[in-house]
Parts: structure tokens; sequence; C-alpha cells
């Protein structure tokens, strides 16, 4: 028997697309479907997903979770815990079309709530860390449910199935946001599970990633000291963790995760002048267990804005476009060329240096 | 340019040519020599008649010497004398030198006491140079009885390098021992054997009282025959050029320690002069080459215009007959301890005055003995070193940590 | 250029060195075909001092060399520092041990003399008391002390 | 009651030039010349099997081996047993044995495999790409706090700063020769990792190395002052040793011989014994009190290192050593070697290292506590792989003792409370000392260092691994062979093929 994602590690290879306008322009998700098109090869058919930003401005102060559930009995259960500490705001199927290549489909809801005040107080935490501790209770218990995106006004959409057609299957040309990433999946022992696709979300944050990290279990053995679980036992999941860990939980900025995730190397940083030779090294010293090695090219989204990410070495392709207020990021130039047709400016970061975009202040 | 003029051609000159040329590239260096061959060392021409070397081997430098160092050689002329004023020399073909500096390396020549009768005898030879020695080889066959007078250094290795050629060899001395020079009776005696259990004679403590062809009769009655006769009773320093130039002489030419004469710009070198020995603390005549290598470097240095002394000199002898060597090195000063070690093969006695060794004389057993010799010429205190060990066996370990530190943890 | 130093302070007295000379210098390709049986001469000593303190002595390949200026048969001579004999020339006539103030001259058990040549004229390569020594009581380097 | 030898010296007269090396190195005094015969002979029952004269002689004329003469055999009393029994019939004593545990029990780092990078995955090659080996030891902040101008706070409880991750772990001086300890501080300095001063003080000569010294502080306190504890850079509390988990230690006063005497403070010749426990230290909070003090008296400037053996509930006691204020565990396993351990307690007591390992790495996680101290993992880690394993497990760094002993010459006799070291490393015997050249012994320590390094740089490259942190507690690198589920459960590993 093929063993279930979570399981067992699941390596996988990938295609990574994201077009983001820094005035916070809303586009549909035409171009970010057509941008996987050429990279249909990356993927093999076993996963494919998209992220969007700012496409529920109406909702925008609520917690939108896009949950999956096997069943109906899986919905209640899971629904009635979600009564215990939130306000169920909006409660809706999420609307896709029904296509030949996009089959076994689970119930896809999306459900918007706000947490109970008298909850946080309870617990002395902050609603997002109830939101997350709730999250990853629903999906660490096998009952059927699985949350795959819980921030406010964003939202992931991903299935087993090629990108092109998990994007056509959820109608994204009907939604508008000023960020899109996208992924296309090629993972090498898998059933097909709709929630092993990527983005993987938590909160505000998802994360779309190509590649297979070696560091895979000091990264997971050391987050899971911190009330993580890695149920999926994949790179995103646990690389998901770790952003949050370092920008939500530690406070660091993009910059500064970006120098624990891809530290720079030793040798790098003799050469840095006096204050950054401190800080690296300090970030370097502090967070060891969460250096991330082995190829990976990440698009790391959030509130506002996205950061793209090498490993150290650049083992895997990444390039960056950039256009007028458009900047676009993909595995492959191809893809940028659908998105941006008589783009000019495409370069190829270096290795483990972030790409950092944030959209216009006040913006969105 | 400066001109240099060297007469003679042994080692001394050599030592010239080689002290001049530690200081000076340029200037002319002629060199006088009166043999026809390249600067060879004397006693080399006993080991020519043993075949341990030959004519080629025994170039005491290698063929390109007077090329490589820019001297020129004059061979088979004599200097007939040297103006001093003028200062040049004249040779033997009226030709004349100038020279800024000189230096006399005239060596010695075989001193023959008269001897009647010696006029009688055909085959006699003296045994000093190249020629002398191919000389002998020609006029010795298998069957040969020879006679040699002289049971000195030069005598007993003519003896050697014969030995294999002749028939019989018989070495007179009026002395009662060999090697009297640098040997003492009990030093002599075992040396004495082992050169007659090698099948040298001798007859000893008596001359010879009549020459009469190939017949010699002693003046203690001993009648002998025989087919070759050397003369090797000593050597006299050829001093007269300096001598008639108005220099000091005495029974060599007096140098000073850097090897000047009393007259200016005028050297000498080698066995021509007589010079300090620091072990007796006496001036003479050493004869011995390395000392006169050592004077012509020294020479040539000074010529050139450098700065040398050679202030150490020591009599000194390393000399061995059939495979049985003898070191004998500086002196046995009157009141001097000795320090004696022996049994039938070898003897060692060591000569200690004044807290210094002084001298010693060691047989059959040649290991490190430039230890000893080191001792002496660095005047070494004994109380500075272990000279129980020492006396034992020449080794650096009681010489001081300190010196053996500096011996081998540096560059000497 | 390269000479041998001696670091008494690590010399353990095994005479390896010794041995080893003896070998490098025999011509032979096998250490017991060379040296078994036989009395060896090998150009460097081990000597010993009233502590016990041991260590080696070779030719220290001297600035001013007394040796080469004695020899009466010109066999010792001083190329690029270091101090050949010629064993051709060699008389064996022994002035040289009579004059080394190091002992380090010594015969070579056929009559004529013998002395470290930094093992140049053997197939050793560079000097085999070195290469042997298990405690690197002799070493050979360049401390720009020699001539 | 006589035995025959143990071992035998073999001597092949056709090869022996008779240079007598074998009897100048055998402080055993095993060969000896006979002028009559010149022949060399020897008393083989003086012979430890040291390898000093094989390894020396000129000619391979000797080899020792093992003596084939057996009493009679007997699968339950071996002849080990036998005459251990009749020693102690004879003697009444307890039977002293020196270095690890010899005996045939599970080295669990060679039940370990290491994984690789195939196709999904490209392996990295050392030597076109940056490797990184760097570690640094010691406490790390929950959180990070910013300055007034949000810069980062910099400021970290002090770290021990290692090349790579391995280091030499405690010897004495004392237990072993002054030139060990020159070559091991020597090595440590050169190779930017630390040696440890083991309980017998430091040396004056050696203060000058103190960046890279880790200085003891035992139960005996041998050597302890002020002066000492501020030398080094960081301070090791040693609680126990894996060699000889609960008891002290016994330098005999035949080593307690001029400086190490001095450097121990103690009067020369008396045996220097430590206590099984620090008697202040009667539990955890006393632990506790005394790393205060220590830091106390090195103004905090210093890490302190707290050094278990790996005993049966090694986990729980980890654990209440990361919340003692200790900023470094360093767990010794069973394996690890002794200059003199009675035999009994050597062979028998203590658990293996690598489960201790697993077990203590995993507990500070379950606790979530991991990031409060860093662990050092020592007992018998043999090469390049067992670092590499033990990392993956989740140690921090290595302890090494007996892999350096053998790098500066020592050929495992076991001979070492002799005190007659044919090695010049367990000994105080000037003759002997003086066989251990620094220059050769550190540069010896030094290369294998530096092999060690390129190897864990291979193995690391291969599993796309670029940085020694990304290693750290990557037990998913790691496949156990012929494990039981038991034993694959404690180490936290899965088992090959799956």
């Amino acid at each position: 028997m093929i063993p279930l994602e979570g399981q067992v590690r699941i390596p996988s290879g990938c295609a990574v697309s994201a077009m983001i306008s820094r005035d916070g322009r809303r586009m549909n998700g035409e171009r970010i479907i057509e941008s996987m098109v050429p990279m249909h090869d990356r993927s093999n058919g076993l996963g494919g997903g998209f992220a969007a930003y700012g496409i529920y401005p109406e909702y925008k102060d609520f917690y939108a979770l896009h949950i999956f559930f096997n069943n109906r009995s899986a919905q209640a259960e899971c629904m009635a815990l979600l009564k215990e500490y939130f306000e169920i705001v909006q409660d809706e199927h999420i609307k896709v079309r029904k296509m030949p290549q996009i089959t076994d489909e689970p119930i896809i809801r999306r459900v918007f709530v706000s947490p109970m005040q008298s909850v946080l107080r309870h617990l002395q935490i902050d609603e997002k860390e109830l939101v997350v501790r709730v999250v990853n209770r629903i999906n660490a218990e096998p009952v059927g449910s699985y949350v795959f995106s819980c921030g406010k006004n964003m939202g992931a959409f991903k299935a087993v199935g090629f990108p092109e057609d998990v994007g056509r299957y959820y109608r994204l040309e009907e939604y508008e946001a000023y960020c899109w990433t996208a992924h296309g999946r090629y993972p090498t022992n898998t059933p097909g599970w709709w929630g092993g696709a990527h983005p993987f979300c938590l909160l505000d944050y998802s994360i779309v990633h190509n590649g297979e990290i070696s560091s895979y279990d000091a990264n997971r053995r050391f987050i899971e000291m911190y009330g993580y679980k890695c149920t999926l036992q994949t790179d995103t999941e646990v690389i998901t963790y770790i952003a949050d860990y370092l920008l939500r939980r530690q406070g660091l900025t993009l910059d500064e995760a970006a120098a624990v995730i891809a530290a720079p190397f030793w040798s790098t940083i003799e050469g840095k002048s006096d204050a950054d030779k401190e800080k690296y090294t300090y970030l370097r010293t502090v967070f060891p267990s969460l250096l991330v090695t082995g190829p990976f090219s990440i698009i790391l989204g959030f509130d506002g804005g996205l950061m793209a990410l090498n490993d150290r070495l650049k083992l895997r392709s990444m390039v960056v476009g950039e256009q007028d207020d458009m900047v676009y990021i993909a595995s492959e130039e191809a893809a940028i060329r659908v998105m941006a047709p008589d783009i000019q400016n495409i370069w190829s970061p270096a290795g483990g240096e972030p790409v950092i975009v944030r959209v216009k202040e006040g913006a969105f | 340019m400066k001109q240099y003029v060297i007469i003679g051609n042994g080692v001394a000159a050599a030592g010239c040519i080689e002290g001049i040329r530690s200081v000076d590239a340029e200037g002319r260096i002629t060199v006088i020599s009166a043999e026809k061959h390249p600067v060879y060392c004397r006693p080399l021409i006993s080991y020519y008649l043993e075949n341990k070397t030959d004519l080629q081997r025994m170039h005491y430098r290698g063929d390109s010497f007077y090329q490589d160092n820019h001297a020129e050689v004059i061979y088979g002329r004599t200097v007939s004398a040297i103006d001093k004023d003028a200062k040049q020399v004249t040779l033997d073909n009226g030709d004349t030198l100038s020279y800024d500096a000189l230096c006399c390396c005239t060596g010695s020549s075989p001193f023959v006491p008269p001897m009647q009768g010696l006029e009688t005898v055909q085959n006699k030879f003296n045994f000093m140079t190249i020629d002398d020695s191919l000389a002998l080889e020609q006029a010795v066959t298998p069957e040969s009885k020879v006679l040699i007078i002289g049971a000195g250094l030069i005598g007993l290795k003519c003896a050697e390098g014969l030995h294999s050629r002749v028939k019989q060899i018989t070495v007179c001395d009026l002395a009662p021992r060999v090697l009297s020079s640098i040997l003492d009776d009990k030093c002599a005696a075992m040396m004495q054997k082992h050169l007659e259990q090698n099948g040298i004679s001798f007859i000893l403590g008596t001359s010879a009282k009549e020459f009469s062809g190939n017949h010699v009769t002693m003046q203690n009655g001993t009648a002998l025959d025989f087919d070759v006769l050397v003369l090797a009773v000593g050597v006299r320093a050829n001093t007269a050029l300096v001598k008639d130039a108005g220099g000091n002489v005495n029974r060599g030419i007096v140098v000073d320690d850097a090897c000047r004469t009393s007259l200016a710009d005028i050297y000498a070198a080698g066995d021509c002069t007589e010079y300090h020995d620091i072990s007796s603390d006496t001036v003479k005549v050493m004869a011995l080459m390395p000392n006169a290598y050592m004077q012509g470097h020294t020479a040539g240095v000074n010529m050139a215009g450098g700065e040398a002394v050679f202030d150490n000199a020591i009599p000194m002898n390393s000399i061995g007959f059939f495979g049985f060597h003898c070191h004998t090195a500086g002196a046995q000063p009157e009141g001097c301890e000795m320090y004696e070690e022996s049994d039938e093969n070898h003897i060692k006695r060591l000569f200690v005055k004044d807290d210094r060794l002084t001298g010693f004389m060691l047989l059959g057993h040649m290991h490190r003995t430039g230890i000893y010799t080191a001792l002496i010429r660095n005047k070494t205190p004994l109380s500075s070193v272990d000279f129980d060990r020492l006396r034992i066996e020449p080794q650096l370990s009681a010489l001081g940590s300190a010196y053996r530190d500096k011996v081998l943890k540096g560059a000497v | 250029m390269k000479r041998i130093y001696v670091k008494e302070e690590w010399c353990l007295g095994c005479h390896l060195c010794e041995y080893n000379c003896a070998f490098a210098n025999s011509g032979m390709t096998d250490m017991v075909k060379a040296l078994r049986g036989k009395t060896i001469y090998p150009r460097i000593q081990v000597e010993q001092d009233e502590n016990g303190v041991t260590y080696a002595v070779s030719c220290r390949h001297c600035k001013d060399p007394i040796c080469v200026k004695s020899c009466i048969a010109g066999a010792l001579s001083k190329k690029d520092g270091v101090i050949e004999i010629d064993h051709s020339k060699c008389v064996g006539c022994l002035t040289c041990v009579l004059v080394c103030p190091y002992g380090a001259v010594v015969e070579d058990g056929s009559g004529v003399a013998q002395k470290c040549e930094l093992c140049m004229k053997n197939t050793c390569g560079s000097p085999a008391c070195v290469k042997g020594c298990p405690n690197g009581a002799i070493v050979y380097e360049d401390r720009g002390d020699a001539e | 009651m006589n035995f025959y030898p143990e071992f035998e010296v073999v001597r092949n007269d056709s090869r022996c030039i008779r240079c007598r090396v074998c009897e100048r190195q055998c402080a055993n005094e095993v060969h000896w010349y006979d002028e009559d015969g010149k022949i060399m002979l020897s008393d083989e029952s003086k012979c430890v099997n040291c390898q000093r004269c094989v390894t020396l002689c000129p000619t391979r004329a000797l080899k020792i081996v093992k003596s084939d003469c057996r009493l009679r055999e007997n699968a339950n009393y071996s002849d080990q047993t036998i005459k251990e029994i009749y020693r102690q019939a004879e003697t009444g004593g307890v039977l002293l044995s020196s270095m690890g545990n010899p005996n045939p029990l599970p080295v669990y780092w060679d039940k370990i495999l290491i994984n690789a990078s195939q196709v999904t995955n490209p392996p990295i090659d050392p030597l076109r790409e940056p490797m990184e080996t760097r570690v640094f030891l010691g406490k790390k902040p929950d959180h990070i706090t910013r300055n007034e101008d949000g810069s980062l706070d910099t400021k970290l409880a002090p770290q021990l700063s290692l090349s790579m991750p391995v280091m030499f772990s405690a010897m004495s001086y004392g237990s072993i020769s002054y030139n060990a300890h020159a070559s091991l501080a020597r090595a440590a300095s050169a190779l930017g990792i630390y040696y440890n001063t083991g309980e017998g003080g430091l040396h004056e000569d050696f203060y000058k190395y103190g960046k890279n010294t880790i200085v003891q502080v035992a139960s005996g306190r041998f050597g302890v002052h002020k002066d000492y504890l501020e030398a080094g850079a960081a301070i090791e509390i040693k609680m126990g040793q894996g060699a000889k988990p609960g008891i002290g230690g016994h330098l005999p006063g035949t080593k307690a011989v001029g400086d190490v005497s001095k450097t121990r403070m103690i009067p020369e010749g008396s045996d220097a014994i430590s206590p099984a426990p620090h008697h202040d230290i009667y539990s955890i909070e006393d632990l506790r009190q005394l790393v205060y003090s220590l830091k106390e008296a090195t103004e905090y400037r210093l890490p302190v290192i707290v050094k278990v053996a790996a005993v049966h509930n090694i986990a729980a006691i980890a654990s209440g050593i990361a919340r003692s204020g200790a900023d470094i565990i360093a767990i010794d396993g069973f394996r690890g070697g002794t200059g003199a351990a009675p035999t009994r307690i050597r062979d028998n007591v203590g658990i293996p290292i690598e489960l201790a390992l697993a077990a203590v790495d995993k507990r500070l996680r379950d606790e979530g506590i991991r990031n409060n101290v860093s662990i050092i993992c020592g007992g018998s880690v043999r090469s390049a792989a067992d670092v590499v394993k033990a990392i993956a497990l989740g140690a921090d760094a290595c302890y090494i003792a007996t892999a350096a002993c053998l790098a500066m010459g020592c050929h495992l006799c076991r001979s070492c409370h002799t005190g007659k070291c044919n090695w010049g490393i367990a000994t105080q015997r000037p003759d002997l000392v003086k066989r251990l050249n620094p220059d050769i012994g550190s540069q010896r320590l030094i290369n294998l260092m530096d092999a060690w390094r390129h190897e864990i740089k291979e193995l690391m490259g291969g599993m796309g691994i670029n940085s020694i942190e990304a290693l750290r507690g990557n037990r998913l690198m790691l496949r156990g062979v012929g494990l039981t589920e038991k034993e694959l459960e404690i180490l936290g590993i899965s088992h090959a093929g799956e």
C-alpha cells in the first residue's frame, strides 16, 4: 500500500510562479494560470495550487479558512470545534468549475471567522496564535478535515492536477488579487492528496516552493519544539512554519529571516562590515537549526508583499522580472514572458539573496 | 687593476689564488711555476707510487682551476730576483713582471748532508716532486733493493709507496726512532713494529759513513747493498729570494699573522715560511700542507685588500702506513702532564699543561680526533669541559650543552 | 639553503639515524642485505652526554670548512653550501679526520674518509637520517643562516 | 601463579641487523642483546604489545603475536576470566585497566548508515562549493531582543566557536605527559577547536593556549584556582566519566612528580584521589549552585559545561542539567577511555553513547529546552562517520580522546596505568615523555582533524547539506541496520529500506 501524505516524507520537484503589483492594483487570475502552462513539464499532475492576496476586501477583518472535508461528518465535527473558538461570520462553498482533469474532489468550504475575545483572554494568547493552534489541531488530527488557508484577505486554492487545470477549476479568473503565487508539483511518491498540494499556508503566510531540502529533519525537529506539527512531512510545510516562527513569533525582518533560512556563508560574512558581521554571526549562532540547505526556490507570500528566496548555492532556478509596478517571479523565464510578453528587465537573483517586494503602503 | 704575482705553484699558491679571488674578482694574477704541472699536493707522490692516485687525480684542483680564477701560470720558470723598490720580479729568462702585491710560495728543497762517496751512487733520488716520483718509478723493478736515508714522514711514505714495487726496502736514520719529529719513543716503536711487520727494515741510530756504488757502510759498521737510493733526510725552506731582497729571514721567511714579510707588499706562505706555533708558543718552520693552504689564503685575502689572519697555527700530522694511522698535533711542552691509554694496537697520549690540551699522539684508532685538535687550536680551558669523559673518547657531549647548541642548532 | 639541524630535546638515542645513514650510503636496495652481520660506518654519530641526553652529530657544512682547506688531495670541496668529498681523489690520509672540530668526518671502514653529503649522492633524495628519525630530532630545513 | 605470556615476540633473525633499536625503545625491557651469541633475546612475559619495537624496527624483523597457549576451552570461563580470578586470588586487589571497554558489546555507530542524495536533490561537491563546519556551543536565547534603534541586540550567552564539531576530550596532565598536553593544546589552537585540561590543572606553559582550552573542575578540585578558571575559554564540571561512572579518579603518587604535583597543587609523590561525588553536589540544585559559583567567579564570561557519564536515566539527568544554568552538556559513553579504571566498572557500568545521545536530544526537544544547552557527545567517537552520525542524532559536537591519543602514537596496548607508555603519552618518565615530540604530535592531530573535516564535508555534501548545522538532529539522514524496533525507537531513526 502506498503510504498517505504525512505518513512518509515526499520529496518533489516543482514549478513556481508569482506576480505582484507594487501599486496594489488587483488583477484576476488569468495571467498567473497562463504562466504555469509553459512549465507544464515541471509538474506531473499530482498537485497544483495558487495563493491570492487582497481577494476578500469585504471580509478583510476576518480569517478566511479554506477547508477540505473528506465527508459531512468530518465537516460537522470540524465546524463544531471551530465554534468553540470562533464566531463564524460566513460559511460557504468555494465555487469550482467541474472538469474531467480534476477528480476525487473533497468538500471544499470557505469559512470566515473571528476569534472569540473570551477565548483569547482565557488562553492568554493573541488571535493569530489562536488561529495557528486551532488550525494545527484540526490538521494534526486525522478526522478528515484539513485547513489549507487561514489568513486574512487572502486565500489558497489547490488540488490534485496540473496547475493550469487547478486554476481553471477554482475559477480564479473571477478573483482579483494584487499578488498571486502559483505552484505546480512533481512529487516522487504520493497518492495525490489535495492537502499535499502547494501553496502551504499559515495565517497570511503562503509558501510555494520548488526543491528538496536536505536539512528537513533538523528544521522539523527544531521547529516542533515550538508547537508546530509537521504533519505533512513536506518541505513547504516546514518552511512555512519557519517563516511563521521567525517573522511572527521572533519578530525578525524579512531580510533577517532570509539570513537565517539561507544564511550567508561564513566566508561571506567575514567580508562584511563590522555591524553586518555581528548581525549575521548572531543570527547564525542563535538560529542554526533553521538554516535550510539543499536546493530550493521559494516564494513566501504575506500580507502586503512577497519574498522570493533561493538556497544559498542556487541549486534551483528562479528568475525575476520587473516592469512598471509589476514584479514577476518564476522558475523559468518563459513563465514570466507569458505574464509580461514585452518585459525587458529580467534577472536571476543570486543564491541566498532575498527578493522582497512590498506593495505601496495603504494600497491594499 | 691590481697585479698579483705568486712565486711558486703549490698548495700555498692555490690558497693564495683563492684568497685573492674571494676579495678581488678583477686583478691580474700571474703564477710562476718551476714545475711543469698544475698545482698538486706534494704528499700525494707516495700515493702515486702506491697506485692510490694517478697524475690526473693528483691535481689539487679541477682542470679549469686557473681559468676559473683568471690566473695566468708561467710554467717551467723560476724567479731569479725580486726588486722590492721597483716592485718587480725578474724571471730566469730575464723577463720581468711588475707586481702590486707579491706572494712567495717557494716551498722547500731537499736537504742532503754531505756524505762520503755519495757521488758514486748512480740511482739516487730525492722524493719531493712528481718528477722525483716518476723517475723513481722508472728506476725500480720488482727485484730492486731500496735504501732510504731518513725515517721521517717523507722517507717512510716513500717506503710505503715503493713497497709493492720492489723486493726490499731498508730505511736508515740517525735518529734512534722513526718519525722522530712527531712521535716519542713509545709511539715510534709501535709504528716501527708495524712497518717492520709489513716488511720494511730499519737501521736506526746511525748514519751512512760511506757510499761506494751500490754499497753503503754505516757508522755502526753495518754494510748494505742496494739498487736504488732515496735521500729523504730533510728539507730546507727556500728563502733566498726574500733574503736577497733584504727581507727578514731565519730558517724560514719570517711572516706575521697576516702572512706579511718584512718587505712592503711582499707576502709569503707555505713551507718557505716560519711562523708562530700556538701550541708551543714558538716560531718555527712547520712545513705542513693544511697550514700552507691557510697561509696562502690569508696572504691572498690581505694582498687583495681584505683582512685575514692565520693566528692559530699548530703543527699537526695525519699519517698512516699500511692501514695503520697516527694522528699528532701540538706540542709536549716541558712540565706537561700526560694522559695515556694504550694496548698493543693503539696508543693515546694527551699532553696537558696549564689547563690546556697542548698536544696529542694517537696511534691505531683515529675516530673524531679533530675534536682534540680543536681543543688545542682554540686553547679551550679544560676546566670548562668534561675532560674526564673527553679523555676517554673525543665527543662534543663533553664540551657543554651551550657549545653543542651553537654547533648543532645553528650554522657554524 | 637547507641544512641539518639537531634538536637534542627530541633525540631518543635510538641510533636509527646511524643505520639509516649506513644503509642509504650502502648503494644497496635492501637494508638487511646492506647491514646484516656488518659493522656499520655511519656518517652521523649519536652521542650521549653525562645527563643521558643524546643527539646526533653529522657534518655541519661549515662556512669556513677547515677540512676542505686541509685536504691534501683536493678531494673535499664546498659546492652550493654542501661540503662534498670526491672519493676517487681521496687517498685516505685522514687529515680531515684530524682537523674536523666536530668529529664529523670519519673513516669509512675501507681506509678513506667519508662524511655526510646530505644524501645528495645516493638515491635517498634527502637526508636519510632526517627521513628516518622517528621523533623529528634531526631536521633538514632552510633557516636562512647558511651560506 | 605463572602464566605463559600473553604475547610472543617473533623475531625474524634473518632480517635482524642487531641495531638494538628494540632494546633501546622498550621501557618494559623485553629485548636485550647478548654479546656472546651476538643475538637479540627477549623476555616476552614483560611485553604489553605496544608495538613500539615493531614500529621502529628498520628491517621489519619483529612482530608481536598473541600467544596461542590457551587454557582448556570453556565458553563460559574465558581465558581472561580465569586469569583474572587467579590474579585476584593472588593479590586480593581490584583489577585495573586502561583505555576504553574492549568487550564485544554493540557499537551502534556501526549499525547506523548515512544517506546520500540521488536525482531528486543534488549532492554537493565540497571541492567546488563552500561546505561549512563551524559550530557554536552555548545557550541560545529563546527570543531575540532589539535595541532602541530597532537593530538586533546581539549580546549572547558566552559561546564556544569551533571550526569543526570535534574537540579533544579531557585528559589530565599527570595521566598524560607534558608533551601530550602540548600537542593537544597546539593542535587545538591551530585548528580553532578546544582541548580539555582534565582534572590535573593547567601547566603554566599552556596558559597561552587558553583561548582554546577548556578547564575542568572535578571532584578532587586538583589544580583549581582563580587564574586557572579564568585562563580557559570554558569551564567543565566533571560529574562523571564514561569509562568509570560512579567512581572518582586516582593518580598514583609515582605520577605526581615535578610539575605534575605543582600543577595539581598537591605534594610531590602523593596519590591524587578524586572522590566519587563532588562533596558539594549531592543533588541537582547543588549542581546549579556550583554552575553559578563558577560563572560568578569568571564574571559570566565563560560557558559552563557539565560532563556526565551515560547512565541509565541519562535523559532525565540531562534535562536537570539543562535547567541548571549549564551552557553545555557533555555526555560520555561507556566505551570512553581512561588512564586507569577498575576493570569491572569499566567493562560493566554505563550505557552506549549512541543511545544516550539520542535519548537526551529527544528528551530536551520534547521538553522544549534543547536550545538551553549544547550537547557534546564523547566516549569512543572513532571516525568522521561517527561524528556525522552523532551530529545527525542530535549532538552539537563530539569529544575525542582515544582517537587523539592514537594520532599521537598510542597503540592501545591498554597499559596506561603502568606509567611506562612507550609512546610518551601516558607516562611521566622523562626519557619516555621525550618520545612524543609536540611538533609531530600536534601536526598529526591537525592532520587527523583535517582529514576528518574533509570526510565530514564529503559525507555532508553527499547528503546535499552544506552546513553542519543543517545536519544537527537531522535523523532522517540516518537508517539503522540489524537493529530491533526498540533500538530504532530510542535512536529515533528508521530501519534501512524504510
